[in-house]
């Protein structure tokens, strides 16, 4: 069954002004939000930008806001959007500059998550369910056996959702911000090496760094993704105190 | 003399792969992408990075393909792939009678390959159907597709391709018989401009045929459109298959914390008209869960579907066309300086970009080899410098 | 690319339309901390009357004691309490404690600035 | 990697100094401001009401001390405030330098002369 949607865009494009444009599409009534982005896009004006890939929330692209507030559009049903409104409200994340209509200039974002140095992929943790990630006997490249645990991608899909959502970072980009620093965080939990260890935490206690948190928790309500950056941040904040207590203890 | 100037329309795997491969041996590029990179038959693709298994008996050629680029890709692009294996599971008699098929299909295509007892299946897997007959376990693996292109297009840019999203190539620009660059129309700006090229490669995959037929040719690929349901628990560690041929719901692939269902086959006229059939996405969860019965307490979390490029064969059924690749150099079709690339899988998209390079560099009379196989990639974070 | 301006992205700050309760707490907490370091130097300002002595400071005094600046007292307070008791819960969660608890934790904070704003009132005006 | 790291290490001041310091002071003030009040209106009896209480008040040389006491603490808590929200328009690494010393400059001179008045008037 299809249904009608109303939906007001952002538009702009670079040298005019910035505008709201509405729009009705028709789409399947078990639609998710990037369908109707994407029917304005195919029905309507074939000139729209917009970000999407995957369509399951792990590429990240298609951050916007959804009625004000930071979603990825694609995990996002139309009766969500809907429930008390007669259209929904699309725009583009803040804190980016603009690039025209929804979409953003993400360049600082991936600067400051290639500052940890914190790769894709994870080694095995317990699952969502609790079920361990058990080790497994896999092949290696010579196609003899070879023990290795699984492995995954890092719950961060580094949609800058937190970013857009964080007021800190609303005025500054002299901040690492709340991916940033949760991807410091990790990288610190993933090494073993020392000297790694401690200059990861004295980039933290830099000066775009934990101390510009000022616990608006936002970012940790915004995210799709359950990374909870906020309580990275207060970790390694809780961690640098702890350091320089124990500094000050020895003397 | 500078370098001859190369444009590749589209930036999905096979463009970025190809813009890399063009880039390294030192021709000028510039890849032109009407949207984001990625955005459509790669974004939504399995994620799978083929071992092969799947079309090990019935389509070698492609097996052959798909597990030679899954050793090169695991040496080129070790930090974006989830490289946990896969399993072939049979739950039915007839599975289980495939399952000598499948074995004599892994040993022609070289595939490593390795039978387990179920008792241990279930214990790597627990959520696997506890009435499983066998399992055999083979190397497949799980990418990102759009940070796989990333990857591809970061080192393009190092070495001095230009990328341009949001830029909708409109007409190809011709002089005679020959095809001497594109008119395109950057969205940022609503400009229309004039590229010139020495050549342009055509690596819009099921949109081919549209981009071909701007230039007067015309490329036998069928957009054929597949289903994936994402739901939003990871119930598998490894890829699971079924151990048969090729059908609808015959895999889920973990990603990072969800499973991902797929996938059905139907052939579409546009691809960018793509209406999801629902019976599509019942049947979708239902044929998952008679692998992984859990699927039926996990809640459904996006459902995509994308066209695929498929070669059109004469007299084929959508599900016995070879999932191999093309390229097609339209001087047979008496135009110069174009040339398709099409078909294929994201798992075999450096073996295309290199094939398509080569057929481009010959045509260039540039004499560089393909350094591809060997060359690592740079992290897809560089991309955004 | 269009980037916003400065004053704008300022604004942002303190424009809590379409933000969740972190942000209320952040923006109170800056615009009450910016009242009071106003009244703290309007404060000293103040107190150099003493330098002239009884004859400048007395009449002063007189004309303080009355019902508008009352008001402005119960308004300086309810300054305090906002931004003490929100600093409670900055310092809390700045160091680890509370996290999840930390929605409530404001909204439990407020409730209590409420409740003291009100007995201070009542204290203010009866004397 | 390793002489990069240990550059990007001696790059990074710690700025952890401000908040922790943010953190006592506003502890702090929350027992010295409470002790500002109840000193005001229970120590002087009535209230401080004109200007022989207030003389009477700084008498004592334990409200002298707390006095000054409080205005180093809340001084301090107020211009590191205003630091960090001048520092969070997004400043030039040489601007925050020169706002944190024209903070410091301030600062200086905000407690002098609370010590200047508290002299005044009790000399």
């Amino acid at each position: 069954m299809s249904i009608q949607v109303s939906l007001k865009a952002f538009r702009y494009q670079a040298g005019s002004k910035p505008r709201f444009e509405r729009y009705q599409v028709t789409v399947p009534d078990d639609a998710n939000v990037i369908d109707v982005i994407e029917a304005v896009w195919s029905q309507h004006d074939r000139t729209l930008m917009f970000r999407h890939a995957c369509h399951h929330a792990s590429c990240g692209t298609c951050a916007v806001r959804l009625n004000g507030y930071e979603k990825l559009p694609c995990i996002v049903s139309v009766k969500e959007a809907l429930a008390g409104r007669e259209e929904m409200v699309i725009e583009p994340l803040r804190n980016f500059p603009l690039v025209g209509d929804l979409v953003v200039e993400v360049v600082s974002f991936f600067q400051k998550q290639a500052a940890s140095g914190m790769v894709i992929t994870r080694e095995a943790e317990p699952s969502l369910d609790g079920q361990p990630y058990q080790r497994s006997e896999v092949f290696a490249e010579d196609g003899t056996l070879d023990d290795r645990p699984y492995n995954r991608f890092e719950n961060c899909i580094e949609c800058g959702i937190c970013i857009s959502a964080c007021p800190t970072m609303s005025a500054t980009d002299k901040f690492f911000g709340p991916a940033g620093l949760a991807a410091i965080h990790r990288a610190i939990q993933k090494t073993d090496d020392h000297r790694q260890k401690s200059w990861l935490l004295a980039l933290a206690d830099g000066e775009q760094g934990v101390w510009r948190c000022h616990s608006a928790f936002e970012c940790t309500e915004a995210c799709p993704q359950n990374v909870n950056p906020a309580e990275a941040i207060m970790a390694l904040r809780r961690e640098l105190i702890a350091n320089k207590v124990k500094k000050l203890m020895r003397g | 003399m500078s370098a001859p100037h190369v444009i590749v329309i589209g930036a999905g795997s096979t463009g970025a792969a190809t813009a890399h491969d063009l880039a390294l041996r030192g021709l000028r590029v510039t890849v032109l992408e009407r949207g984001e990179i990625a955005n459509c038959t790669t974004g939504r693709n399995h994620c799978l990075l083929h071992s092969g298994g799947r079309y090990c008996v019935k389509d070698q050629e492609s097996a052959i393909e798909c597990i030679d680029e899954n050793m090169i890709l695991r040496r080129i692009m070790p930090d974006a792939l989830e490289l946990n294996d896969g399993l072939f599971v049979a739950l039915t008699e007839e599975d289980l009678a495939f399952k000598e098929k499948f074995i004599a299909g892994c040993e022609k295509c070289h595939i490593p390959y390795r039978e387990i007892p179920v008792k241990r299946a279930l214990e790597l897997e627990p959520f696997l159907n506890p009435k499983i007959l066998a399992a055999v376990q083979v190397p497949d693996g799980v990418f990102e597709p759009f940070r796989f292109c990333l990857a591809f297009l970061a080192t393009a840019r190092k070495n001095g391709a230009v990328v341009r999203t949001y830029t909708e190539v409109t007409e190809l620009a011709r002089s005679g018989q020959s095809i001497t660059g594109v008119k395109i129309r950057d969205h940022r700006t609503g400009k229309m401009e004039v590229i010139g090229a020495d050549m342009v490669v055509n690596a819009t995959g099921p949109w081919a045929e549209k981009i071909a037929a701007m230039g007067g040719v015309d490329v036998p690929v069928s957009p054929t459109a597949g289903v994936m349901v994402t739901v939003n628990k990871r119930l598998n560690n490894m890829v699971v298959n079924r151990l048969d041929k090729p059908s609808d719901g015959d895999i889920v692939v973990p990603q990072r914390m969800t499973s991902i269902i797929g996938t059905t086959s139907w052939i579409i006229l546009d691809p960018d008209q793509i209406e999801i059939p629902k019976d599509h996405i019942e049947r979708m969860i239902q044929k998952g869960r008679e692998m992984l019965p859990a699927i039926q307490y996990a809640v459904t979390r996006g459902v995509g579907a994308a066209a695929r490029p498929l070669i059109r064969k004469a007299n084929a059924d959508e599900r016995e066309v070879s999932r191999t690749f093309e390229c097609f150099d339209h001087k047979h079709d008496g135009v110069e300086g174009f040339v398709t690339i099409s078909g294929g899988k994201t798992t075999t998209a450096r073996g295309m970009a290199e094939k398509v390079t080569d057929v481009v560099c010959a045509k260039l009379g540039h004499q560089a080899e393909c350094h591809t196989r060997t060359t690592p990639l740079l992290s897809y974070r560089l991309f955004y410098n | 690319m269009r980037t916003d301006s400065k004053p704008r992205r300022v604004w942002q700050w303190g424009d809590v339309r379409q933000r969740k309760v972190g942000t209320w707490a952040y923006a109170l907490n800056r615009i009450t901390g910016l009242g009071l370091v106003l009244y703290l130097y309007i404060h000293l300002g103040v107190l150099s009357m003493l330098v002239g002595g009884p004859a400048a400071w007395d009449p002063f005094i007189k004309v303080v004691r009355s019902p508008l600046f009352y008001t402005l007292d119960v308004i300086l307070i309810a300054g305090w309490l906002i931004h003490g008791l929100n600093g409670l819960r900055v310092t809390l969660t700045g160091i680890g404690l509370a996290l999840g608890a930390q929605k409530a934790l404001f909204v439990g904070l407020m409730v209590v600035a409420a409740i003291g704003l009100i007995i201070m009132a009542f204290m203010v005006f009866r004397s | 990697m390793e002489t990069q790291m240990d550059n990007a290490a001696a790059r990074v001041p710690a700025a952890s100094w401000a908040w922790i310091w943010q953190a006592i002071t506003g502890l702090g003030l929350v027992v010295l401001l409470a002790l500002h009040m109840v000193a005001q209106h229970f120590v002087a009896e009535g209230g401080i009401r004109d200007y022989a209480d207030v003389v009477a008040y700084l008498r004592n040389p334990l409200i002298v001390v707390l006095e000054l006491l409080f205005l180093i603490t809340v001084t301090a808590h107020a211009l590191l405030g205003v630091r960090t929200v001048l520092f969070d328009l997004g400043l030039s690494d040489s601007a925050e330098k020169r706002v944190t010393q024209a903070l410091w400059g301030v600062g200086v001179l905000t407690v002098g002369y609370g010590f200047w008045l508290t002299w005044v008037i009790t000399r």
